[in-house]
């Protein structure tokens, strides 16, 4: 009993560093592909190639000055942000990172909990956070806080329909809502993921538009449309309010793809089994970006990268040494596979942000409502009539 | 354990239940009224009931009040204002809640003086396969007809709320 | 003493209820009328999860889901009602509202 | 077997043109219609090859209709050979006028409407049919009552259209009436409708009580079959269009009574003063309608009056023992009568809707099919020998004599009557010279010429074909009597001699009529006012009827007592109300306090009950 509450609390801590860091870095990845989707640089700066410049966004939001604007409602005003970010990271306290290991002689999960109802919590904690950005909308007492955030809620609830149907149609190929046994039905190779498997090729692409708006990312981030609303909801936000509000943007987006990789993409399971060598994947792609890193770092482009590039190269040499070490692959392995999946649909985010337009907003309701819907309602008729012909 | 889980819900519940009545702004009282679901969804895990438990934050507090505070925004209700009076409700109406109340309590004290205890996981009949199974076959006349109800709602709705024909 | 009786919850469930009607009948506007029948329906499908957990039994579950789905087809109406009594007086003050005397 | 497909196929077409009709194209609903009807006669086929030679009856259960104590009504079909002949009649002429229909109301309006109503009908009449039970028998007894006044009543905005409609309704309810009773008393008797237990039970019950039910279903059959006192809505029927005159008024639903009757001749052979009875109405309604006949001008009354006359001839065969002799009768008679309707429909056609014989005459050489079609089914109907009609007439007759002498000869002269107006009215039409005003009589089309041809044929040969006698064998008792070729010469010479006199009279010298008509003055104007009966009917039962309701029931009874307790009881909520009304505030929170008020009432309510049984 002592040891649950113990491990529980160091996975909490872990995953909760894990996470506040992931975020800042997210940031920075977005910025960087989206400046390279332009032909740009991006952050440069600080630190080799804008490494830290996550840092020193971190820095400059909690030192800036934190403003209350007189007219708010107040309780509501500072509730808002709280509640907005805390939602986004209660959906990851269920989601499993990979199977049991044993460290120091304990056996844990890699994952903080595991609900039998695993996806209806995540479903329930992502309706709530609507919640976060209408009170904020509507406690800043500012009328473009006020549309964005009414656009908002009403987009949220018009979108969590197709997502849920769309998260319906692999549950019942799976048949379970533990999030840990989903993963379970999935396992073999990427013949046995419910997206290959159970033809979910339909309610994958629903599951990703849909997950889309809900985060609230383009090309569905009216509720922020700076060229309408100024910034929309949390135009009146500043500090640390203001990166709740952006952490929470990204916590959903990181719950969202953690979901897809579950849902659809069988989870921390590799594409082959490791007997034909998937286990060699990792050290192989890591390996490969070292040796890359150290012949840029010969014949560098700027003076500085005679030194960076070879640090780097070198540090990815020991992440593949690492990968190939017996004690820890049992658990590396799996989680080197959920993160990429995870971070291949994080990176379809960002690609999609650098390169869509804004939707106008009836079209985004009449998208949701005319096509989403019924397609996503359609695809779980089928897959429902197809799961009760085969059992 | 369970006794410090449903007490610091219960209270929970109880003081934002209160703050629905006493606030007198709707989106304060909306607030609140999600405080006392989202507790009343905890007490349901306690007593069991992981769907319903799951089932009452996704419906009534994601959907149901996302409406409410939906419309109230959308209204830009503000306080409410004094006016007018009911001279019957200020007559009877503290004095039939009391005896509503104490009524209640009494009769849930006389009929269960011996009371089961509630413990987590005293009750694992509760799960999302339970309900579906009970659902889909003693329930499934209800359940149809529920669902055409919701579609009338929908439509009538949908025909109440829009503009004027034209 | 590590169970908590099940009368504790029908007590709970009790004066959620009459808070609900104290809503109801002191509260003046329309939305927070509505939102103390939510509250209202919120007590009693308290009261059935526990009776379901004393029998053991399902059915009381089954009971709480109807009133849901119930709950947001009336609210989904009821809201509509709200829209266009706002539109047509411009006032949400239930006392307002009475032109159904005489 | 899917017994319960014959009827539903028509229903299926009455439901979609019913619904949908207004919508659809004359081609769908002409395919619905009658597609229905055809898949239905196929059916029917079908079934009757599949079941052979149906010695002993075949029957399905549905479903418990009623269930109370003992008593109990299912809903069950059967077919034996006397429901296999019905099933043939009803469903095959009935494919055949559906046929002819599309053709005849091509032009008119409510097209969907007339096919619709057509359908239900059929439906009715099949389960009137295929019935196995006294109550089944009686929905579909009824259902095809209401489609009779439906189509009778089909051009809505005519009165005299509506009035017929209301008229056949009305008397109509006074034969059900019997026919209810006949049923209640049945249910006392036998505790039971169904036709088998009924009829095993028949040969020990009383014969008063047997007597007594055979009279009431009699006046349930006099009242469908046009038969004395209640012909009079018959030939006010012919407001309907043509085929529906065909269809309803000729070839089935009036033969219902008929088939009733006959069905029920285990009940009669039990109860010989009722079936006296049957015999006695039948000779007298042959007789009478035949004389009425005589002097029409209406070529659809003529044969209105000439369907209540065969149709006398019919019982006239069950009265006197000879049930399938009165339903061999049935079958040549929907042939040949079937054609003469629709040969007069074709006519009224070709004429743009005259019906008056006066206007008509010489259209032998413009519309020689349906002429020829017409003269033989006028040969039929007159028992020209060799024809069909002639083989069922003569069954009938040598049965009448073998039963009562006079009868045979009241219906010989009743056949030469018979074949005078029949031919009187073909003369009229056909021969001579054209008087009318329409200048381009034209042959029908195809669709309408069709059916006429196969009924032709039908009303020739069509008593050789099915020999209906031999095949109710098993059914019912043959009688047995010697073949007296006396009796068919003198019965078919009476035929001759009413064509012959026909022909003298309107062909030959076209002077005569009128001057009989004038020398017998007051004989004539009796019989073209058909002996007023619809005169004396509304002196003798309508007028009291009516003066007595306005008096007594309506000022008295409902103005009086109904009104004045609606008045009272309103007038006390009136002022009981007002001194609630001050309840009601217009306050919607004083209304919720009342509720939790009543909330609170409820709880204690229970408590105290709770105390008292602790």
């Amino acid at each position: 009993m002592d040891s649950f509450i113990v491990i529980s609390l160091i996975k909490t801590f872990v995953i909760f560093a894990v996470l506040m860091t992931t975020l800042a870095y997210l940031q920075w990845v977005e910025r960087k592909v989206i400046a390279h989707i332009q032909v740009r640089p991006g952050p440069y700066r600080v630190g080799p190639h804008g490494l830290l410049q996550p840092l020193a966004d971190v820095i400059k939001l909690i030192t800036k000055e934190d403003l209350t604007p007189p007219y708010v409602n107040k309780p509501l005003y500072l509730f808002a942000p709280f509640f907005a970010i805390t939602m986004a990271l209660l959906s990851i306290s269920v989601i499993p990172f990979g199977p049991t290991i044993e460290v120091a002689g304990y056996r844990t999960w890699m994952q903080l909990t595991d609900l039998n109802i695993g996806v209806l919590f995540i479903l329930a904690v992502s309706s709530m956070g609507v919640y976060g950005i209408a009170l904020a909308g509507w406690a800043s007492n500012n009328k473009y806080a006020l549309l964005g955030g009414l656009r908002s809620s009403a987009q949220m609830i018009s979108y969590e329909l197709p997502l849920s149907m769309a998260i319906a149609s692999p549950l019942l190929i799976s048949n379970t809502l533990s999030l840990r046994r989903l993963v379970g039905t999935q396992a073999g190779n990427l013949w046995h993921w419910n997206l290959f498997h159970g033809w979910q090729y339909v309610s994958f692409i629903v599951f990703l538009i849909a997950g889309f708006a809900e985060t609230n990312r383009v090309p569905f981030d009216l509720p922020e449309a700076e060229n309408e609303l100024v910034a929309g909801y949390h135009t009146e936000y500043s500090s640390m309010k203001f990166a709740s509000f952006f952490m929470a943007e990204y916590a959903n987006m990181i719950t969202v793809s953690s979901m897809a990789t579950l849902l659809f993409l069988g989870g921390w399971v590799a594409p082959w089994p490791e007997q034909y060598g998937s286990g060699f994947v990792p050290v192989v792609l890591f390996a490969g970006a070292g040796i890359i890193a150290l012949m840029h770092g010969l014949n560098p482009a700027r003076k500085r990268d005679q030194y960076t590039l070879p640090v780097v190269g070198v540090i990815f040499l020991i992440v593949a040494a690492v990968f190939l070490l017996p004690v820890v692959q049992s658990w590396l392995l799996p989680l080197f596979w959920f993160l990429a999946k995870t971070g291949a649909i994080l990176f379809a985010f960002i690609w999609v942000r650098g390169t869509l337009p804004r939707f106008r907003y009836d079209q985004l309701m009449g998208f949701a409502w005319k096509f989403l819907f019924p397609t996503a309602v359609l695809n779980l008729l089928a897959t429902a009539l197809v799961v009760a012909l085969v059992s | 354990m369970d006794v410090i889980l449903f007490l610091v819900f219960a209270i929970i519940a109880v003081l934002a239940a209160i703050n629905v009545v006493v606030q007198t702004h709707p989106i304060a009282s909306a607030v609140s009224l999600i405080g006392v679901m989202g507790s009343l969804a905890v007490l349901y895990l306690l007593l069991g009931a992981e769907f319903i438990a799951a089932a009452q934050v996704i419906v009534y507090a994601g959907a149901v009040m996302v409406l409410f505070v939906f419309v109230i925004m959308l209204l830009n209700a503000g306080a409410e204002v004094r006016k007018g009076r009911s001279f019957m409700a200020s007559l009877l109406g503290a004095p039939v809640l009391i005896a509503l109340l104490a009524l209640l309590a009494w009769f849930v004290e006389r009929i269960y003086p011996e009371s089961v205890g509630v413990h987590f996981g005293g009750f694992t009949g509760g799960g999302p396969d339970a309900i579906g199974r009970a659902l889909f076959t003693t329930y499934l006349l209800p359940f149809e007809i529920t669902s055409i109800l919701v579609l009338i709602a929908i439509l009538g709705a949908v025909v109440l709320a829009r503009k004027e024909i034209d | 003493m590590t169970q908590v009786p099940a009368s504790w919850f029908l007590t709970l469930s009790a004066v959620l209820f009459v808070l609900g009607v104290a809503g109801f009948i002191f509260r003046r506007s329309i939305i927070t009328m509505f939102m103390s029948i939510e509250l209202m329906l919120n007590a009693v499908n308290l009261s059935f999860v526990t009776f379901s957990y004393q029998l053991k039994q399902v059915d009381g579950h089954l009971f709480v889901f109807f009133v849901m789905v119930v709950a947001a087809a009336e609210a989904a109406v009821g809201l509509a009602i709200i829209l266009t009594v706002f539109k047509n007086r411009a006032t949400l003050n239930i006392d307002e509202i009475n032109s159904m005397k005489n | 077997m899917q017994l319960w497909l014959i009827p539903l196929l028509p229903l299926a077409g009455f439901t979609v043109n019913g619904l949908f009709g207004r919508r659809f194209s004359k081609g769908v609903v002409n395919a619905v219609a009658v597609g229905s009807v055809v898949l239905s006669f196929a059916w029917v086929l079908k079934t009757l090859i599949a079941l052979g030679v149906l010695n002993t009856a075949y029957s399905e259960h549905y479903f418990t209709w009623i269930q109370s104590d003992a008593f109990s009504v299912g809903c069950d079909m059967s077919v034996d050979r006397l429901t296999a002949i019905m099933l043939l009649i009803v469903t095959g002429i009935g494919s055949l006028i559906h046929i002819y229909s599309i053709g005849y109301m091509a032009h008119e309006g409510g097209y969907y409407r007339f096919f619709a109503y057509m359908n239900l009908f059929m439906f009715f009449m099949l389960v009137l049919v295929l019935a196995s039970n006294y109550l089944l028998l009686f929905v579909g007894w009824e259902g095809v009552g209401l489609c009779s006044y439906l189509l009778i009543g089909f051009y809505f905005d005519k009165k005299f259209a509506t009035d017929a409609g209301n008229k056949a309704f009305i008397v109509n309810r006074i034969g059900d009436f019997g026919f209810s009773l006949a049923m209640f008393y049945m249910v006392r008797q036998f505790g039971t409708l169904d036709f088998g237990t009924v009829f095993s039970k028949a040969p020990a019950a009383p014969e008063s009580a047997l007597t007594i039910i055979g009279l009431l279903l009699l006046l349930g059959a006099a009242g469908k079959s046009a038969q004395i006192p209640l012909y009079v809505w018959l030939p006010d029927a012919m407001a309907g269009p043509t085929p529906v005159s065909a269809l309803i008024h000729a070839a089935t639903m009036v033969t219902a009574g008929v088939y009733m009757t006959a069905r029920s001749f285990a009940i009669y052979t039990h109860a010989p003063v009722a079936m006296e009875a049957i015999a006695v109405i039948g000779i007298a309604t042959a007789f009478f309608a035949a004389t009425i006949g005589m002097a029409q001008n209406d070529i659809k009354k003529v044969f209105a009056y000439s369907t209540v006359s065969q149709l006398g001839y019919m019982f006239l065969g069950v009265g006197v023992g000879a049930c399938s002799a009165g339903i061999y009768h049935l079958m040549t008679h929907a042939f040949f009568k079937a054609l003469l309707f629709l040969g007069s429909g074709s006519v009224i056609h070709a004429l743009s809707g005259e019906q008056d014989m006066r206007q008509m005459g010489g259209l032998r050489g413009k519309i020689p099919w349906t002429c020829w079609t017409m003269f033989c089914a006028s040969l039929a109907i007159s028992g020209f020998p060799f024809t069909s009609g002639f083989l069922s007439k003569d069954a009938i007759l040598l049965a009448a004599n073998h039963h009562a002498p006079w009868m045979y000869w009241v219906g010989t002269i009743t056949a030469g009557m018979t074949a005078f107006y029949v031919f009187r009215a073909f003369f009229m039409t056909f021969f001579g010279d054209y008087r009318g005003r329409e200048h381009h009589p034209h042959e029908s089309p195809r669709v309408m010429l069709v059916p006429l041809v196969i009924l032709a044929v039908l009303s020739l040969a069509g008593g050789y074909l099915f020999k209906i006698p031999e095949f109710l064998g098993t059914i019912f008792p043959t009688l047995e009597m010697p073949e007296d070729f006396g009796l068919m010469a003198i019965a078919s010479g009476a035929g001759l001699l009413g064509i012959l006199l026909a022909y003298v009279m309107y062909v030959a010298r076209p002077g005569i009529p009128d001057a009989i008509a004038s020398s017998l003055r007051g004989l004539y104007t009796l019989v073209y006012n058909k002996y007023f009966v619809d005169e004396i009917y509304d002196a003798a039962v309508v007028k009291p009827v009516v003066g007595g309701s306005r008096l007594l029931l309506w000022k008295g009874m409902d103005a009086g007592i109904i009104d004045g307790m609606v008045n009272g009881v309103g007038a006390r909520a009136k002022s009981i109300g007002g001194a609630l009304r001050l309840l009601q505030s217009g306050n919607a929170r004083s209304y919720a306090t009342w509720v939790a008020f009543g909330g609170v009432l409820v709880i204690v309510a229970l408590g105290v009950a709770e105390g008292v049984t602790r």
